[in-house]
């Protein structure tokens, strides 16, 4: 069925219009978490200008104010406008998993090229260290080392950046199993490169295809653990604008009914990790198109 | 290989695992910045009382003979005690743990029960109507914060409904909890025949397990659609002319192993997050306790906690293992 | 005869298992020379060991024993950082092009590849190499900036050429070279490979499960079963006169392109069995129509058939080694009639 | 009136690129062929050929974006194209059956051997589970599996690839079809196991009084199994006719080079015309697709050639069809 030559498939009459329309159509998925992820990093760009108060501004006399014309999100416990601190929050969740999903492919993605194709100890090593965070939710694992290192947000992408460092190795990993008996790396072998010319020059390019969607993924989640953290207790405290935080102050409320302290903070959360989510997998059709044909 | 010795290989292999991450936690609660010391000596203790805190708890010993001596009591299956309540912490565990259990299995079972009609049911027409909705429901599921899901729900259920008990423990003031048989009060009510108990846990079960099995059901969802895709579209099921209906039948049986899996992997994840749920809800549960140890530092109790944890998963995944070796003749027992 | 520029003796290669203590016997003691400017074809079913045979010799695998003799240098097990500044003398050409080459690389890096590992040209001069061996594979210069999707089959299969000639190595070795190229593009990658030869002087090893593409490039031919040499000898000789068993077997089973050929057919019964637990004596005598008691004791060694020519069966001693007339004799007339009444309804 | 008419059949895959820009590659540009009963049709061509794609768009396998955009297939006078999955299974699995390729993925791998071949009839009529059981293990008798008690209780994944082949033989024949459509039911074996199998599909069809289609890339089968060949070329039937009469007055650029390529012909004439690479699916030049390969093409084939009738059955798809070529390779010189 798939004996269809595909060859000499001419790239001409590019447009950015058309090229945006292709991609919505291919996966739909992907338009939608894209215009989401793309709308927020604008909004945590931009967090000073769109803002109309400060994130950390206190109306003293204004406390606990539900929406309206002044705090369009209403007032929180300490005065301060939610709106503002809900758009400043977006800074907080980019900053955090950006570098911690650049920490994880830094370390993972050696350690799974490494461990792949020259297996022995070091390989060993990974899928033990895998085994024991496979045993291990995360979540616990990432409490019990923030509330042992400290709170403040260095350490929090250190955290989330190590413990999610694993997952891009293992995938590295079986994608550079797979692909060391498959020809092309025998023949860079027969052809004379050196090791680390062929895992960095013939199986990184190759093997780093399937991680892509799940850096999106990891994203997400590194989004959504570090306002877990803040919501415990333990990540970001308030009166820092982090949405974790903010969800936390805005739980006392709840039962007097002061619903929108944590309804905004959350629903900003949900947005943004929605967002990534729908990106990776989107990123998965547009990348494994066998993917789609079978679903189709 | 047989059964036994199977069991017996995989207990040898676990031994390491649990003792790594035992060794992990017991480093990392001793690294931290809370310490036990200074907080049952209190702000006006001195650095005498310090040092005698620190004598009885053995803190004043090198890091790696308290490591032996814990281990040495763990062998005969003392967890040590919590500094915070005093209780011996096996005993806290086995108080706890049933209503951890009991939200847990009641979320699972309702998950796994939307979970795999709908992934299968997306399966049959995919990219139609009903995969569209199903799939963005899985994925906002995967993308909802618990704690904030919940926190909503309550403010509807309860504050404005007032459909919904309050957000209090798994039983009204009111009721006295039925003896204990299986630990959770639902079901322990119902044996011992006090239904208005059994109405009482039932009314603060409700809320927690639809919220925690939509958790459940999301990746039950997504990976169900994914292994039934993968049946549908395979040679055998199409080229013999099968009726819709019995292909859909060998699409759901060959769907079984790998969902059954993956329900396995979840479960130990699903243990853990159930504690926030459990905190918003005053659960007295497992999670919660262990929540709280860690955020306090009460040594004993995280060490219990995470090895209650890592033995659940341990547990699960030779259960998995047996499951799979009944119902897929293709597996062999290998280490 | 020329020197033989790689001489290998008694190569052995196992494997372990799937399942714990079991060993895979892929190659079990093959001995082999290749003569400069020659073409030896490896033939044999799916479990033979003739791949592994190529690998080993190409050393991408470690043989457990034996010895490989690349000219002066004994390349059996040494480490692959002596082994790297050699292999621009010992190529391979693998037999699915598609799956060959690095899919992020373009053609013209692929093949440049080589000539940087091999050689200080600078930037300028490997490109007008690249161009001169696109040119020499009968590549056109224009495919040479696409990426492997962007070409057919045959159009990869010579840049897979060119890649192994960039170097100027004294041996190639082929793993079904055409086996996964449609028909018409095999001729044209056969006839490319003939023409280097001629050429270069290049030894050969040309290992393949099609027959008559093995008849015709070959000088001498190997007959494999589970990883036992069971007859050598020349192309031709083999070819005309199979005298091992399952060498006729082998070349009758052939399907010829010509419906007007009559076959003549020696069925064999069930498959090639696993190269696990090894049959002991003759490895085909649980297959063999004509195995004796003695088969299943010692294995038969190679004894002499014809100039050149060898088989390892026990039968040729006293001449009852050919399974059609070992039938015939059996059967009598009836069969025979029989026979050509199945020829009849069959053609 | 023969056992199956495929008339001009077109299957197209329609997508669109990541730009956006509608593309149709066209798989089939309009095929036709006959099979009547006591035939073997052999179909011959390279990858992307559009064999097992005329296969798949018989048998109503078809799965987007491929789809039938035109033709009709007529099995027994019935029109196949657009039936619903309903009436098509009441002809698909029982009166008309396939095999596909890669016997062990052809097989549902949780069920045994047995099962399946119990399943397959019940599917199609009402038999009792012992009745089909029985039926079951002769058939796997039939298709030479020895031992075949025994082998009702096998698994899928304890077969070897003979086996497994036999199995979905077994599987093909067992509610009595009329017609067998064999996609490549040999690659991947071994020689000396691919003859038997040949060997038992050809007695099959004969004792069994049915007819069969083999697809494959290999000369040598058409050339000893079929009664009749098609050479497909770029979504068409490029010649067709009986198995000998095409050997030997091939009248096909293409079938020319195709015959001249075996290494056979090469031992005797010498290396011929070299082949290209296949045509782009989603860009086929205008007139005859097999132009610009063709040693032999001029400015008529600008315009699409014509069927031409050769001889009895013996139809080719070339302007230059009446100038016999009766030797090949002569056409040609290495």
């Amino acid at each position: 069925m798939t004996d269809v030559s595909l060859t000499g498939t001419a790239l001409s009459g590019f447009s950015w219009r058309g090229r945006i329309f292709g991609i919505a159509r291919r996966s739909p998925t992907f338009a939608i978490g894209f215009a989401i992820v793309a709308a927020f990093a604008l909004i945590a760009i931009f967090a000073d200008i769109i803002a109309p108060f400060g994130p950390i501004e206190t109306f003293s006399r204004e406390v606990l104010i539900p929406p309206g014309a002044k705090f369009i999100f209403g007032a929180d416990g300490n005065g301060m406008d939610v709106f503002s601190r809900v758009l400043h929050g977006a800074r907080y969740a980019f900053g955090i998993a950006v570098p911690s999903a650049a920490l994880m492919l830094v370390i993972g993605v050696p350690l799974g090229l490494i461990a792949g194709y020259k297996g022995g100890v070091l390989d060993e090593i990974v899928l033990r260290i895998m085994d024991v965070l496979r045993s291990f939710p995360s979540i616990v694992l990432a409490l019990a080392v923030v509330a042992a290192t400290g709170q403040s947000l260095v350490n929090v992408v250190l955290v989330i950046g190590f413990l999610d460092a694993p997952i891009f190795a293992r995938l590295v990993r079986s994608e550079v199993l797979a692909l060391r008996s498959s020809g092309f790396i025998e023949s860079a072998v027969a052809a004379g490169n050196p090791t680390w010319r062929i895992l960095f020059v013939h199986l990184m390019p190759n093997a780093i295809r399937g991680s892509t969607a799940m850096i999106a993924v990891r994203m997400a989640w590194a989004v959504r653990i570090s306002a877990t953290l803040a919501f415990i207790g333990v990540g970001i405290q308030a009166p820092t604008p982090e949405w974790g935080a903010m969800i936390r102050q805005g739980a006392e409320f709840i039962i007097s009914g002061e619903w929108w302290v944590a309804l905004f903070p959350g629903a900003a959360l949900v947005g943004v990790v929605l967002g990534f989510n729908l990106l990776g997998d989107g990123l998965q059709d547009l990348l494994d198109p066998r993917r789609k044909a079978t679903g189709k | 290989m047989s059964v036994r010795r199977f069991l017996l290989r995989r207990l040898v292999l676990v031994v390491p695992i649990l003792l790594g991450i035992t060794f992990l936690t017991f480093m990392l609660v001793r690294i931290g910045e809370q310490s036990p010391v200074a907080m049952l000596g209190g702000p006006m203790a001195d650095q005498a009382t310090f040092a005698i805190i620190e004598e009885e708890l053995g803190l004043d010993r090198p890091f790696f003979v308290q490591f032996g001596i814990y281990l040495g009591k763990l062998v005969q299956g003392d967890l040590g005690d919590s500094w915070q309540s005093s209780e011996r912490v096996a005993d806290e565990i086995r108080n706890r743990l049933p209503a951890s259990l009991e939200l847990l299995i009641f979320s699972v079972l309702l998950g796994a029960l939307i979970g795999v009609p709908v992934g299968l049911r997306s399966a049959q027409r995919p990219n139609g109507l009903f995969d569209q909705v199903s799939r963005f429901v899985s994925l906002f599921g995967f993308s909802v914060p618990t704690y904030w899901i919940a926190l909503m729900s309550i403010f509807v259920f309860f504050f404005l409904l007032r459909w919904s008990p309050p957000p209090m423990g798994r039983l009204n003031i009111m009721s006295f909890p039925p003896p204990r048989l299986t630990g959770s009060y639902f079901i322990d009510s119902i044996v011992s025949g006090n239904w208005s108990t059994a109405w009482s846990a039932l009314g603060h079960l409700t809320l927690p397990v639809i919220l925690f099995s939509i958790i459940v059901a999301a990746p039950i969802i997504k990976h169900t659609r994914a292994i039934a895709l993968e049946v549908l579209s395979s040679d055998y099921a199409r080229a013999q002319g099968l009726r819709p209906k019995t292909v859909r039948r060998i699409a759901l049986r060959n769907a079984i192993v790998p969902i059954l899996t993956f329900i396995g992997t979840e479960l130990t994840g699903l243990l853990a997050a159930v504690s926030l749920l459990e905190l918003i809800f005053a659960w007295g549960g497992l999670g919660q306790w262990g929540l709280n140890a860690i955020l306090l530092g009460d040594f004993a109790a995280v060490q219990g906690y995470v090895l209650v944890l890592a033995v659940f998963s341990v547990s699960i995944f030779v259960v998995i293992d047996l499951l799979v070796l009944v119902l897929e003749p293709r597996a062999t027992l290998r280490s | 005869m020329a020197e033989p520029i790689l001489q290998v003796r008694n190569l052995v290669k196992h494997f372990p298992g799937n399942r714990p203590g079991e060993t895979i016997h892929a190659v079990n003691g093959v001995s082999f020379d290749l003569i400069p400017g020659q073409t030896l074809g490896l033939v044999g079913e799916s479990g033979s060991g003739k791949s592994t045979i190529g690998r080993c010799v190409v050393r991408l695998l470690r043989p457990t024993s034996g010895k490989i003799q690349f000219g002066a240098h004994d390349i059996t097990t040494i480490g692959e950082g002596q082994m790297r500044p050699l292999r621009k003398e010992i190529q391979i050409v693998f037999q699915d092009p598609y799956s060959a080459l690095n899919p992020r690389m373009r053609a013209g890096n692929l093949i440049g590849e080589l000539v940087k590992l091999h050689s200080d040209l600078g930037p300028q001069a490997r490109r007008e190499r690249v161009a001169a061996l696109a040119a020499r594979v009968h590549l056109n210069a224009d495919l040479l900036t696409r990426f492997p999707n962007e070409l057919s089959g045959g159009q990869l299969q010579r840049v897979c050429i060119a890649r192994a000639l960039a170097t100027n190595p004294k041996v190639i070795v082929l793993d079904e070279p055409t086996s996964s190229l449609d028909l018409s593009v095999r001729a044209g990658i056969l006839e490319l490979l003939g023409e280097l030869q001629r050429e270069t002087g290049v030894a050969m090893l040309f290992i393949s499960h099609d027959l008559e593409t093995v008849q015709l490039v070959s000088h001498r031919i190997l007959v494999l079963y589970l990883g036992f040499v069971i007859e050598d000898g020349p192309a031709n000789a083999v070819f005309a006169k199979p005298s091992h068993p399952y060498s006729q077997a082998l070349l009758s089973a052939d399907l010829p392109p010509d419906p007007d050929v009559v076959l003549d057919r020696q069925i064999l019964q069930g498959e090639v069995p696993g190269p696990v637990n090894l049959p002991p004596g003759c490895a085909f005598a649980p297959r063999c129509p004509l195995a004796r008691d003695e088969c299943t004791g010692a294995r038969p060694p190679l004894v002499g058939v014809g100039e050149n020519h060898h088989a390892a069966c026990v039968r040729i001693a006293d001449g009852t080694n050919d399974i059609r007339a070992a039938q015939i004799a059996a059967a009598g007339d009836i069969h025979k009639k029989f026979q050509d009444q199945f020829v009849r309804r069959t053609t | 009136m023969s056992l199956l008419e495929v008339n001009n059949l077109h299957t197209h895959f329609v997508s669109h690129d990541l730009n956006n820009r509608l593309r149709v590659a066209k798989g089939l540009n309009g095929v036709s062929f006959e099979v009547d009963k006591g035939e073997i049709v052999g179909i011959v061509g390279e990858t992307g050929a559009g064999k097992s794609l005329t296969a798949m768009s018989i048998m109503g396998l078809l799965q987007l974006p491929a789809r039938i955009v035109e033709g009709s297939v007529r099995f027994d006078a019935n029109e196949l194209v657009g039936l619903g999955v309903e009436e098509l299974n009441k002809i698909r699995g029982t009166q008309l059956t396939m095999i596909v390729q890669s016997p062990l993925s052809s097989l549902d791998p949780l069920s045994r051997v047995g099962k399946q071949l119990v399943r397959a009839q019940q599917e199609h009529r009402s038999i009792s589970a012992d009745d089909a059981w029985r039926a079951g293990a002769d058939m796997l008798a039939t298709v030479g599996i020895p031992d075949a008690e025994r082998r009702m209780r096998a698994w899928p994944h304890e077969l070897s690839g003979g086996m497994a082949q036999r199995v979905l033989i077994a599987l093909a024949l067992i509610n009595g079809p009329r017609m067998l459509i064999a996609d490549e039911p040999t690659t991947g074996l071994d020689v000396t196991v691919q003859a038997q199998i040949l060997d038992l599909l050809r007695t099959l069809v004969a004792d069994r009084d049915m007819a069969a289609m083999i697809i494959t890339h290999d000369l040598g089968v058409v050339a000893h199994y079929c009664t009749r060949m098609c050479v497909m070329f770029a979504g068409s039937i490029v010649e067709s006719g009986p198995v000998r009469q095409v050997f030997n007055d091939a009248r096909h650029p293409y079938t020319q080079a195709l015959i001249s390529s075996t290494p056979k012909r090469i031992a005797q004439k010498g290396y011929g015309q070299i082949g290209g690479p296949p045509p782009n699916l989603y860009d086929l030049p205008l007139g005859c697709h097999y132009r610009d390969r063709c040693s032999r093409a001029a400015d008529i084939c600008h315009s699409t050639p014509p069927v031409t009738g050769v001889g009895d059955k013996h139809e080719a798809m070339c302007h230059f069809a009446d100038e016999s070529g009766a030797n090949p390779a002569a056409a040609h010189h290495g």
